[in-house]
């Protein structure tokens, strides 16, 4: 159960592997890497930067790990989120989860992505060669989120 | 009070954050207040754009209590991950 | 589209970095990595040697991953099992997707575990204080790939 | 044809491959002809056991025909991953 918001970046690798090796009885271990893509909504997007609410965020993250704890046999969670400006290909976000099984590794993965997606406090803003522009939240990840509704 | 604004409403405002003396109210009273103010505070907060909100860093709907010294922010729906 | 079947280890980090690194489109990396615990059945496990059908699984594993890519809009995938005898915290099995969005990344991800679970001919066998024994096939493994079925 | 056994079959039957000359036929009738040679060949193929076929190197039905030429392979559910 682990958050961090930084502005460098990760080593996944790294990360992964501190999680994975952290105990014997781990079987599964899945990761989810979100990274900047160099185009947006049909337009070329040269970096973008990211703002997020300090405080809320670190909380936000901390009920998300607590929510998939809670609702799934996994052993340890570890979320981390950049903030501040990046490139194309850049790592934005980096979810692990490890379980004895796979099943409710990947539930509690995707869970954790589609909540904060919907619910951490970070906003995305794009240069792209039209100016700058924020990205707008799509209804797909409300829908992504609704899922998980019991 | 202590109310913030992010992201394009923070922009759309030109304020990032501010201390107000407001009596307890709810989300939906107090993003009344603001609208109330005219000019770029009635264009973010006339209703028309979707507008979330945190009261001491926990989301919450538009019929949630404040009480006069809450952290109160307003975002546009975020996009982060 | 890579499969290999090796008996070496493999470096996770790196394999995820090479394939997330290969386009600047990708918005999506999922990964899971199957690691050897050290109880299964209730028995402490001291090694477990992976035995399979040289030749078909190759074919097995390139089948599963065209499935993958034929159902979901995803850009590439990478499957990586060994064979041999591991101990417990060695990784068995790497399975990479990169999409444009998380959704097709972690269904194409979970799908290609279910589908190797099942069809993909390896066999494990346990050292245990009590002896050697085979892995018995689990129902839940059935019922996971069921689930892709239309 | 070429028969192939794996894992906890192949120690059963203390085989691990053979050629052998039959005529075309199905995956059940092969089964049958295995089983009809006794000892632990009619243990692992009484049809009390789980076996998986895989003709040619994909995993077939219990109907699936065989030809004369055939790689056939014959072992328990998998366990990979």
């Amino acid at each position: 159960m682990t958050v961090c918001i930084q502005t460098q970046d990760f080593d996944a690798g790294a990360e992964i592997s501190a999680l994975r090796l952290a105990r014997s009885d781990i079987g599964a271990v899945t990761s989810f890497i979100g990274q900047m893509r160099d185009m947006n909504d049909g337009s070329v997007v040269s970096t973008m930067t990211l703002e997020h609410y300090p405080g809320m965020t670190e909380k936000a993250l901390q009920d998300i790990e607590s929510q998939a704890k809670a609702r799934w046999d996994i052993f340890d969670t570890l979320i981390i989120h950049r903030i501040g400006t990046l490139k194309p290909t850049d790592q934005i976000v980096l979810v692990v989860v490890t379980s004895a099984h796979r099943g409710e590794a990947f539930a509690a993965c995707e869970f954790i992505m589609d909540y904060l997606k919907t619910s951490a406090p970070f906003w995305k803003k794009e240069a792209t060669p039209q100016g700058e522009r924020w990205v707008e939240a799509k209804v797909s990840d409300d829908e992504a989120q609704a899922r998980w509704k019991v | 009070m202590k109310l913030l604004y992010f992201a394009s409403l923070r922009e759309g405002l030109g304020v990032e954050s501010e201390e107000v003396k407001l009596p307890a109210t709810s989300v939906k009273g107090l993003m009344a207040t603001l609208a109330a103010r005219g000019g770029v505070w009635q264009e973010q907060f006339d209703g028309c754009k979707q507008i979330r909100a945190a009261v001491n860093q926990v989301l919450v709907a538009d019929g949630a209590p404040i009480q006069a010294d809450d952290e109160v922010a307003f975002f546009p729906p975020v996009t982060g991950g």
